[in-house]
């Protein structure tokens, strides 16, 4: 299914809680939903037989000095097709809720997405940081972070 | 192996400076013998310990394969530290890493040395910019002998790393002159 | 395991496996609680070897990110080389010279080719063979001389530009690349006497760790894992690129020989195969590699279009996803690499659940994980 | 012992104003360390030799530059390690520690003195030979356990609880598959079931072609054997890829170095062990070096006889590099589930085969019938 029919079902069935569809100049195409919808569009997306995007592949934190946005890239195995969806987030109070419930393989991302953006996954089983040690300070990936200067008495 | 100045030793080199504790030409021979020969097990058996952390890792298992194969000089690796004489620091180290660097390095029982492996663990290589959570450098982290250049150092640099270890070895104290 | 527990006070033991030990492929800790020999709880810590690869990509242009794709996945650096590469032609929009696709198809494949020989010898190696680890790196050798003669380098090559390749393959390579295949390819018969259907090192992988189809897909399993459970998906078939339509090869999945599909055993068969079908692409592609130039006109201070661009490709490990987003400045705006092994650990805690210590290895082993792809 | 000594007296009249006591412990000491040294000797040899396999089975050189063609490998990783820095770990069980390696290197090395080296060069005849090889083997056990559980470290404990496992799972099939040479000769002293292998029917009168319940008896012997030594496939304890490096993983030094011996000294009793149990021994085909001035008798027969079982020690490390390793459930059922019952059903055989043809081998009817 092409990215101009997906998003018009998903706006069919969410009305405003699809926002927009980001086509031109974005390989896949991104349908941007609200952050509290995501997790019933992801559901949606998921369980929807004509649509069944069945895999997670991809879900990335991303700063766009603004705001924060979440971007996830799915694929259907069963019908070969893939669409990206994204959620703008604020950037004093970065948070979402989960899709670990919808795609297991979202555990890890978000995890990830939470270490170095800091953005706050709602209803996860286990986030904490993952790559980063539990004492760091900061989240290195948003585009004001300071680089520190010592850790644990070691020359950053 | 005397280390006394009298017997020639050309000043500047560091015998010269360590002072004789034992004296008689005899006493030298001996302790010159003796740290030959104890010197002359330790290089020729350099355990090192299994610790490949990122890319030189790889050149470090190759130089320990078939067409390089360390084992020629002795050297064969050991999954623990207690067991290990030398640690090859392959590969990058990060903050959360450092510790259990230091850690690994205190678990070894004397004597014990280090070859920092390619750029990463000399200076943090191509990390050393632009990274936020590399060590620049393994020597902030535990004291090092030889440092091998390269990213990654090819398994014929490796060996010319720890040939030179084994120059450094042959040049230790042991008996005798006690600094 | 019922023990009656006011008869016999039992505790369960917490191990620290890792981030120093043999057979965690690196820096990999898994905190591991067990009852005896059996794993209740296997959780993976990574990180040990975070280098920020994607700040890094924020900070230095498209061009001079080459050499840190490199590191992204040491044994399969050229993958991840034409993979960058891809992402940002596919993102700027720029045609490459078939020459040079030919030369990519060709190093990638061979490049897959010496990353599986590095699973299947770790992989031995961890099952206590250590002997058929050297006989693989003895062949990693001969490819690695390949590349050595391509562009000077053993492990991180930097091969790939933007828009091509930084030289063409010098007189040799190619007559060289077939004789190694020449050489290569009665090897995988050997090793499969040698080691793949010894009956011990059977008994270890079958039945051990099984993934059905459908957790494989939840879960975001791709490359060789997902081709375990039996799932036919490859990206150079499903969703093709650069000049693979070109190429006749098959999509190696599990079959559930010796077990159960989706065991071990069929990961670790899958990855045997594909070497086979790497060979024959690689043999196709030598064939019919046209002249031509392969760097195509790239202007010296590069700026792609505003935009947004996900590319995905088959790496040995799995899919290598790179989502990249560009402002039209000479640096990316955001870099994200999503790569196979690291989305691989997320299924790691569930299907270790209720096994033996030596089967948490052959596990680690099957997923062929390599840690700086976790970490980046 | 005690009639060597007399004999000794009686030879040399200036031990005349000794006490017999004396010249017998005396003799007692040489011939102990004549012994250690050979088994050191054997044992530095046996790892550089493993070392050389290792090279040849893996296309590689293995050590060749320490000494002429790396044959002094050995010492130099001896005299290192007997310099190392002894570690004790801080929370370890400082006394069991300590003790470990010694019930380890004690437990392999004792084993030696029954050794049936040569027709008269055996340090102790004892009539319970193979009972004493099995009794003292068995303080390996200790060892292993001791040190796994006195680390402190729970990859060591698992390595100790694994090795205590498999080793006294494993005595029962070992020792089952060794009674056969035991009827066959009617006697535990090993020198007596050497001798019973002799006679004029060549490499035909050894214990192996006896009859096809003691041709099954030696390969569940060796599979066994390869077991209690803790080789590949059966290398749990240690487990380089699991445990890190099992029981031994906190000792440094000499006390790790004991370990490393006795894993080779414990190699040359299997194959000893197996030599003279079903190769024959010391006996050289078609001949009896008995007949032969005592030195040149005894020359000869050591040289037979280490030939011999150098050739087991080879093919034990040949295996131990080509196999992969079993899990400790599969180990388990193995031992358990078939060589026990197959090594009890192989003495089953065994036995009736001696009832039935009154204790002659098939090569011996074969020769009585061809006359």
């Amino acid at each position: 299914m092409e990215a101009q029919a997906i998003f018009e079902t998903l706006k069919g069935k969410f009305g405003d809680a699809v926002v927009e569809l980001q086509g031109e100049g974005f390989s896949p195409a991104f349908v941007v939903v609200a952050p509290g919808a995501v997790k019933e569009v992801s559901r949606f997306l998921k369980e929807d037989p004509a649509l069944s995007f069945d895999a997670l592949m991809c879900l990335s934190g991303v700063d766009y000095k603004e705001k924060f946005a979440v971007a996830y890239h799915l694929h259907s195995l069963k019908h070969r097709h893939a669409i990206g969806m994204k959620a703008f987030l604020p950037r004093e109070t970065p948070s979402l809720p989960t899709v670990d419930d919808v795609w297991p393989a979202a555990n890890f991302q978000e995890r990830e997405a939470f270490d170095l953006f800091g953005i706050v996954f709602e209803g996860s089983k286990d986030l904490r940081r993952i790559l980063l040690p539990e004492d760091w300070e900061g989240h290195p990936l948003r585009k004001d972070y300071k680089y520190p200067d010592f850790y644990h008495g070691i020359k950053v | 192996m005397s280390s006394d100045p009298a017997h020639g030793t050309p000043p500047g080199t560091p015998a010269a400076s360590a002072g004789p504790a034992v004296t008689g030409p005899e006493a030298h021979v001996m302790v010159g013998n003796a740290d030959l020969f104890v010197n002359w097990a330790r290089k020729s058996s350099l355990w090192y310990l299994l610790f490949a952390t990122a890319c030189c890792g790889i050149e470090l298992m190759q130089a320990g394969a078939s067409r390089y194969d360390m084992d020629r000089f002795g050297a064969v690796f050991r999954a623990t530290p207690r067991q290990s004489d030398l640690m090859l620091v392959a590969g990058t180290i990060t903050h959360k890493m450092a510790e259990r660097v230091k850690r690994l390095y205190d678990q070894m029982p004397e004597p014990k040395y280090v070859i920092a492996m390619g750029s990463c663990a000399n200076t943090g290589g191509p990390f050393f910019k632009d990274s936020y959570c590399v060590v620049k450098g393994v020597d902030l982290v535990i004291p090092v002998d030889v440092f091998i250049p390269g990213c990654p150092p090819r398994p014929e640099a490796l060996i010319d790393g720890i040939m030179r270890l084994q120059k450094i070895i042959m040049q230790k104290k042991n008996y005798g002159a006690k600094a | 395991m019922t023990i009656r527990t006011d008869a016999l006070p039992t505790q369960e033991m917490t191990i620290n496996m890792g981030p120093q030990h043999p057979s965690t492929h690196g820096v990999l800790r898994v905190i591991l609680t067990t009852d005896g020999e059996v794993v209740t709880r296997a959780v993976p810590d990574v990180g040990y070897l975070h280098r920020g690869l994607e700040k890094i990509g924020e900070r230095v242009t498209y061009a001079q990110y080459m050499p840190f794709t490199d590191r992204l996945d040491y044994l399969a650096a050229m993958n991840c080389n034409c993979a960058w590469a891809w992402t940002v032609e596919k993102l700027a929009k720029i045609e490459v010279p078939e020459r040079a696709e030919f030369l990519r198809v060709i190093v990638c494949e061979l490049n897959r080719i010496s990353s599986h020989l590095i699973a299947f010898g770790s992989y031995t190696a961890d099952m206590g063979a250590f002997t058929p680890f050297l006989y693989a790196i003895r062949e990693r050798e001969r490819v690695n001389d390949l590349f050595e003669m391509l562009c000077g380098s053993r492990l991180t090559y930097n091969y790939a530009r933007v828009g091509g390749v930084s030289a063409d393959a010098p007189p040799g390579f190619l007559e060289k690349s077939k004789e190694f295949l020449d050489y290569f390819e009665p090897k995988l018969d050997e090793y499969n006497n040698l080691i793949s259907y010894n009956k011990i090192f059977v008994h270890r992988l079958a039945n051990v760790a099984v993934i059905p189809a459908e957790e494989a897909v939840a879960y975001g399993l791709t490359g060789p894992n997902l081709r375990g459970s039996g799932v036919p998906f490859d990206l150079r078939k499903d969703e093709p690129y650069s000049v693979y339509p070109k190429f006749d090869f098959k999509v190696c999945v599990g079959t559930g020989e010796r077990g159960t599909l989706g065991d071990c055993f069929d990961r670790y068969m899958v990855r045997i195969n594909e070497m086979r079908e790497s060979a024959k692409i690689v043999r196709q592609a030598l064939a019919q590699i046209p002249d031509g130039p392969v760097l195509a006109k790239v202007p010296r201070l590069f700026k792609p279009p505003v935009g947004e661009a996900y590319f995905r490709s088959e790496c040995p490990r799995g899919e290598t996803g790179i989502y990249l987003i560009s402002d039209g400045s000479v640096n990316p705006f955001r870099l994200k690499i999503r790569t196979g092994s690291f989305v691989t650990m997320n299924i790691f805690e569930k299907v270790t659940r209720g096994l033996m210590i030596a089967d948490v290895v052959a596990v680690i082993g099957s997923f062929d994980i390599i840690l700086p792809e976790i970490d980046r | 012992m005690e009639a060597l000594a007399i004999s000794l007296v009686n030879a040399v009249p200036l031990l005349g104003g000794v006490p017999l006591w004396a010249v017998t412990l005396l003799l007692m000491v040489v011939v102990a360390v004549v012994i250690l040294v050979f088994a050191l000797t054997f044992e530095g040899v046996g790892s550089l030799v493993l070392r050389k396999v290792a090279g040849d089975i893996q296309a590689r050189i293995g050590p060749n530059r320490v000494g002429p063609n790396g044959m002094l490998q050995f010492l130099a990783d001896g005299v290192k390690l007997v310099l190392k820095e002894d570690i004790i770990p801080a929370n370890a069980d400082r006394l069991l520690f300590k003790l470990a390696p010694y019930f380890v290197f004690v437990g392999s090395f004792a084993a030696f003195v029954v050794v049936p080296f040569g027709v008269g060069l055996i340090a102790a005849d004892l009539n319970i030979g193979i009972y004493y090889v099995m009794a003292v083997t068995s303080l390996v056990v200790i060892g292993v356990l001791l040190a796994g559980w006195a680390s402190n470290n729970k990859w060591a404990l698992l390595g100790g609880m694994r090795a205590a496992a498999q080793i006294v799972s494993y005595e029962i099939p070992v020792g089952m598959a060794l009674i056969p040479a035991v009827l066959i000769a009617g006697s535990l002293s090993l020198q007596d079931i050497v001798r019973s292998q002799g006679g004029l029917l060549g490499i035909f009168g050894w214990n192996l072609f006896h009859n096809p319940f003691t041709f099954f008896s030696f390969f569940l012997y060796f599979t066994a054997a390869q077991a209690e030594t803790n080789q590949t496939p059966f290398d749990l304890p240690e487990a380089e890829s699991e445990l890190v490096s099992g029981y031994n993983v906190e000792y440094s030094g000499i006390r790790f170095g004991l370990f490393f011996l006795a894993e080779f000294g414990d190699m040359f009793i299997v194959a000893a062990l197996a030599t003279a149990c079903f190769l024959g021994g010391w006996n050289v085909p078609f001949f009896n070096a008995g007949t032969l001035p005592w030195i040149w008798g005894n020359l000869l027969s050591l040289g037979v006889f280490l030939g011999k079982a150098f050739t087991m020690v080879l093919i034990m490390m040949w295996v131990r590099w080509t196999l992969p390793r079993l899990r400790v459930d599969q180990l388990m059922r193995m031992s358990w589930k078939y060589l026990v019952p197959l090594t009890f059903v192989n003495l089953l055989g065994v036995s009736l085969w001696l009832l039935v043809f009154k204790g002659k081998g098939i090569p011996a009817m074969i020769a009585s019938l061809l006359g």
